[in-house]
């Protein structure tokens, strides 16, 4: 059910986040502390090319890992396999795309 | 006689029994050599590679590829171990062909032996020869040897028919030749008759009938049982190796027997008998680390001088050589041991010398054909090639070596035989009813016969034999047939039904101890693993004979026959003038 | 009486799994949480009102920590196939549990 | 024997493909028995319908393993003090992740099919006439090879693994393992083509680590690092030739 390249696809992704994942909850940390509020985190993320990339890599490549994720646990409860079950994974990659994409143009560019 | 019983009937061209190293082998080599379109079927009573012996080898597997070492050295060790009676055209091709079969193990198969240290082949000492020239796999040679192969039989066009028990040989009405043989698929329980043109038979005999024994649980002399039946001469019945050292750990228990390893004595392990003394020097000079025969003749003595129930078999003592060490040297046989709830390497196991090998089989030639067209017997089923004893890495060699000839040998035959042949359906029906008989007879307890059988055979047949315990012994299997004969399994479900297939195995053993029995009545000297205290001289050289069985009608007669020394007399050799006696640093 | 999936390594296994599933299913919500307040006429506010409520704080506790169990379980997973590891799995994998603890612990502590 | 008699509460799944349950037996205990003998004692004195398989008796054939309170085991090398508690309690099953055939026996062939499948069988790159090649036992592909050379082939690895249960193309730890062991052997004519299989879908990409076949190995054989081995191997292949 995974060849390699869907295991390497979702190696690399996982290896991708591995700085953005720190990166994310380092500020999470920092910004519940009260260091800083809401507000000000989306004041410096808006309009920042910086945190657009930041954001925009950590999604596409949430996407590909967790879709691939999601393919392997569903296959392995449920028994789906075939072309059904890549219809399910490449559904599930364009959801938390498309869902992704937008939380990263509302963080980052709308004002 | 009309068949009773609803079977299932299957063709094929080449059928091979057993898939030790000799029915392996003969498939590879069949598949490798028939021509285009040949069937080639391998039914065994296990699992493909995963029963009998073959698996089960520990020391190695002998060939002459050491330094110095030569064919004509492992053919004069051979031939002097069997003590002069090998048929000497089979031992010389064992020789020569086992040069082969390891270098098609390492190259062709993909085994990989041990190594010295600048990367050629280690050869290991084995008791009993004149050069290092056992290559092994560690202490697990068999897994090696039966993995490697069952990998390139499983994954070539070769049918399997797994658990399917062979019961019947069963030839052409005119009974010139094998028309086919008769199983029992035994997960269903049904009866199927399977025609072949050729039949190779590698069931792998197996001296089960002892209380101690060795071999698998799945060899209970089947094979020799139906070549019996079907008229066959048999020889070298008398033959049964022991080995020295099997654990005892009580009746109830199938690790009673199993084999605590030749290397344990060979690096100083000590034999100390119920009160303590270390007693094998009492019988031979070498003490521990003299031949199977002797030292299995040694406990076998002090065991019955020893009246004591609660302490059966004698010890074996390791600790001496510190604990540590003998772990580090013998993990598996520490481990397994321990596994078993004893300490090896700082305790005491009590031993028992343990039946292990059949050197006694069906009359072959060189080519593995037997005395019907259409039949081939290789490895532990063939007699032959090891005479009265077998050399400590002969045993894997000749399964291999013949299988693969039986292999090669029906290629080439079945090319100059026209159509299956149809089998003597009265034998066909005899034989099925023979299987079913127990259906029509009250059930009882089959196990309880097994015992008894076991406990005869070890008592009158065993270690040590004398003629009045022999015919004692033939008595006694009288009373104990009569009793399996009476002794019913219930038919309800047959599918799979271990019961019925114990009884069938003791009516093989049974069948086969008389003629071990009688054997050993016949042979009134002690030459090799037959040894009689009522005749313990070797008897003359130069007119050595070999028993031959047969079995007429209910009959068995037993013959002599001389052995023709067809490459070497008593006394003399092949080797060369200057070749030094042995090439084994004294230890 | 011991089942086969008795072991450190099974447990480290059904972790990084359910983490991961979580992860999974909470990402969308995630997603179209920030989306909806952002785009929100409210905007800033209600954000800011919306990351007080309790719920919202435990959900993003509950975020950080299976980010964390998942990380780290994952790098345990990365090294063990990627790097020629010695076999001390187990050793691995309590590292690794530890680790995940150690940051959402930290979180924690800040958040309350 | 002046001792009392013990007993063990052995409760044995009794059936076929179809359907089955459990079936308790009260058996004699001894002081040196292993899970077989007590297999073995019910077949032979309480209930002579019983089936179950085994060859070798010592941990050798592999043909013996069965599901033991929970766990897969060798059952000829198990000894029941290892396995029973205080209360005397066994429950007995057939293998998972295999069919049954009747009462303790599966039907292996899915595994040796896998086996095969792997591409677990040696591709000669020398013949009979050939010397034996010179390879020295210490250089490094030899020491991978030999890692995972003991493997008897008895499923235990395979029925421990739930990646199996749910992923029924998953080769599984064993075969796995094998072509871990092929792919180092630098006499093995096509290692290329092993690398292939594993690599396509139902290859070693599908374990998750879960160790249960280490863990359970009773040969102390590392399945879950040699599919590791193939993972970076394949891995560094892919790039190498180019994706
Ligand atoms: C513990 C042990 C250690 C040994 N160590 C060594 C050693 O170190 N070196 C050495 O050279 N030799 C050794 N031997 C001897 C060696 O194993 C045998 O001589 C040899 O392997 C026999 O090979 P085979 O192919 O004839 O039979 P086996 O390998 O025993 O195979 C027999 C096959 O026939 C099948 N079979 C039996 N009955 C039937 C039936 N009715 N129908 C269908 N199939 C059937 C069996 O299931 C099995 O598959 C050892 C033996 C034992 C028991
Ligand atoms: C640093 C970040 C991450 C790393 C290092 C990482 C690592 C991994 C690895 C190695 C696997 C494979 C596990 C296996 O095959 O058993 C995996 C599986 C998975 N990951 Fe991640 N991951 C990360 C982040 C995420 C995130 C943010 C999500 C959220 C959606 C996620 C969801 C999943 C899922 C659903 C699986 C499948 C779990 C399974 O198969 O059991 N991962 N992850
Ligand atoms: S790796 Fe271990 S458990 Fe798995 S089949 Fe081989 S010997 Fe059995
Ligand atoms: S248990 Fe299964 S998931 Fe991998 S590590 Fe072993 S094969
Ligand atoms: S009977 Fe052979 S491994 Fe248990």
């Amino acid at each position: 059910m995974l060849n390699i390249r869907l295991y390497l696809a979702q190696r690399i992704s996982a290896m991708i986040m591995v700085p953005f994942v720190i990166t994310h909850i380092a500020v999470m940390i920092y910004a519940i502390q009260g260091g800083l509020s809401a507000a000000e985190i989306l004041g410096r993320t808006q309009g920042s090319v910086f945190w657009f990339l930041f954001y925009g890599m950590f999604v596409a490549a949430v996407s590909v890992h967790a879709a691939i994720g999601v393919r392997v646990i569903v296959s392995e409860t449920t028994g789906l396999r075939g072309s059904a079950l890549s219809l399910l994974s490449g559904a599930s990659f364009l959801l938390f795309l498309f869902l992704g994409a937008r939380a990263v143009m509302a963080v980052t560019v709308s004002a | 006689m009309p068949l009773k019983a609803d079977i299932d009937r299957h063709d094929t061209d080449i059928l091979i029994l057993g898939t030790g190293g000799a029915g392996l082998f003969a498939a590879l080599h069949a598949q490798q050599n028939a021509p285009e379109g040949t069937r080639i079927t391998v039914a065994v009573k296990g699992l493909v590679g995963k029963c009998g012996c073959t698996r089960m080898v520990q020391g190695g597997y002998n060939v002459a590829l050491g330094k110095g070492d030569s064919v004509e050295r492992h053919f004069m060790d051979t031939v002097v171990g069997g003590k002069w009676l090998p048929n000497q055209d089979m031992a010389w091709k064992l020789c020569k062909l086992a040069v082969e079969r390891v270098r098609e193990l390492e190259n062709e198969i993909g085994c990989f032996f041990d190594r010295e240290p600048d990367g050629s082949l280690h050869h290991k000492a084995f008791a009993g020869q004149t050069a290092d020239r056992t290559v092994h796999k560690g202490d697990l040679t068999g897994i090696e040897i039966i993995n490697r192969l069952m990998e390139q039989v499983l994954s070539r066009p070769i049918e399997k028919l797994e658990e399917h028990r062979a019961i019947g040989l069963v030839p052409t009405r005119d009974g010139s030749a094998l028309a086919g043989v008769l199983f029992i698929d035994m997960r269903t329980g049904r009866f199927r008759f399977v025609r072949a043109k050729t039949v190779m038979m590698g069931t792998g005999g197996g001296p089960t009938m002892y209380k101690y024994h060795t071999p698998s649980g799945d060899k209970t002399m089947d094979g020799l049982a139906m070549a019996l039946r079907l008229g066959l001469p048999l020889r070298d019945m008398e033959m049964v190796q022991f080995h020295p050292t099997g654990l005892l750990a009580g009746d109830h228990t199938r690790m009673t027997g199993t084999v605590l390893e030749e290397g344990l004595r060979g690096a100083g392990g000590e034999l100390l008998n119920a009160h303590g003394h270390r007693f094998m020097f009492d019988y031979d000079q070498r003490g521990e680390r003299a031949t199977r025969d002797v030292v299995s003749r040694g406990i076998y003595s002090e065991m019955r001088k020893n009246n004591n129930p609660e302490q059966v078999g004698v010890y074996i003592s390791m600790k001496h050589l510190g604990p540590d060490n003998v772990r580090k040297k013998f993990t598996g046989m520490v481990k397994r041991c321990a596994d078993c709830g004893f300490d090896l390497a700082g305790g005491l196991v009590e031993v028992v010398p343990t039946a292990h090998y059949f050197m006694g089989g069906v009359v072959v030639d060189p080519d593995t054909r037997a005395g019907i067209e259409g039949l081939y017997v290789a490895g532990e089923d063939a007699g032959g090639a090891h005479g009265s004893n077998r050399l400590g890495g002969n045993g894997v060699a000749n399964s291999t070596v013949f299988g693969g000839v039986a292999g090669e040998t029906m290629a080439a035959d079945i090319r100059t035989m026209g159509s299956l042949r149809d089998p003597d359906e009265d034998v066909l029906a005899a034989e099925i009813e023979r299987a079913r008989r127990p259906f029509a007879r009250k059930p009882g307890n089959v196990h309880e016969i097994r015992k008894q059988l076991q406990e005869m055979m070890w008592d009158d047949v065993g270690v040590i034999r004398t003629e009045h315990g022999l015919k004692r012994g033939l008595q006694r299997l009288g009373d104990i047939h009569g009793a399996l004969l009476d002794t019913g399994v219930d038919a309800s479900n047959l599918a799979f039904n271990l019961t019925w297939h114990d009884w069938l195995n003791v009516a093989s053993l049974t069948e086969i101890s008389e003629v071990i029995t009688k054997a050993a009545l016949s042979r009134e000297n002690s030459r090799g693993a037959h040894f009689r205290e009522d005749f313990p001289d070797s008897g003359d050289m130069d007119t050595s004979y070999f028993t031959v069985a047969r079995k007429n009608g209910d009959t068995v007669s037993v013959e002599r026959e001389n052995v023709r020394f067809t490459i070497v007399r008593p006394g003399e050799t092949i080797l060369p003038e200057d070749e030094p006696e042995t090439l084994v640093a004294q230890a | 009486m011991r089942g086969h999936r008795n072991h450190p390594l099974w447990f480290a296994f059904l972790l990084h799994r359910l983490s991961g599933l979580g992860l999974a299913l909470f990402l969308p919500a995630h997603f179209w949480m920030l989306s909806m307040v952002l785009t929100n006429p409210e905007g800033f506010d209600g954000f800011a009102r919306w990351t007080d409520h309790p719920l919202v704080k435990f959900a993003e506790f509950g975020l950080v920590f299976l980010l964390a169990v998942h990380l780290f379980g994952g790098l345990r997973l990365l090294a063990l196939e990627f790097l020629p590891w010695p076999a001390r799995h187990k050793t691995l994998a309590a590292a690794s549990i530890a680790g995940a603890f150690l940051v959402s612990g930290a979180f924690f502590l800040n958040a309350v | 024997m002046s001792e009392q008699q013990e007993y063990l509460d052995v409760s044995v799944w009794r059936g076929d493909a179809s359907s089955g349950d459990y079936q308790s037996f009260r058996v004699p205990e001894y002081a040196s028995q292993t899970i077989l003998d007590v297999v073995s004692w019910i077949q032979q004195n309480a209930d002579p319908t019983l089936t179950y398989r085994f060859a070798c008796r010592v941990g050798m054939c592999g043909s013996c393993a069965m599901m033991v309170n929970g766990s897969p085991r060798w059952t000829c090398r198990t000894h029941v003090k290892k396995v029973a508690g205080k209360d005397r309690k066994l429950k007995i099953a057939p293998l998972r992740n295999l069919p049954v055939i009747k009462d303790l026996a599966a039907d292996m062939a899915p595994f040796f099919d896998k086996w095969v499948k792997a591409g677990g069988r040696h591709a000669p790159s020398a013949t009979r006439n050939d010397p034996i090649p010179q390879i020295k036992p210490e250089s490094a592909g030899r020491d991978a090879a030999n890692a995972g050379i003991e493997c008897i082939n008895c499923s235990v690895c395979y029925a421990a693994c739930d990646t199996v249960t749910g992923n029924p193309d998953y080769l599984g730890p064993a075969a796995l393992q094998r072509a871990w062991t092929i792919v180092n052997d630098e006499k093995h004519g096509n290692r290329d083509a092993v690398i292939e299989i594993v690599s396509a879908a139902g290859g070693c990409h599908n374990c998750h680590s879960m160790g249960s076949c280490t863990l359970h190995c009773p040969n102390d054989l590392d399945p879950m690092s040699a599919i590791a081995g193939l993972k970076r191997l394949t891995a560094r292949n892919f790039f190498k030739r180019g994706a």
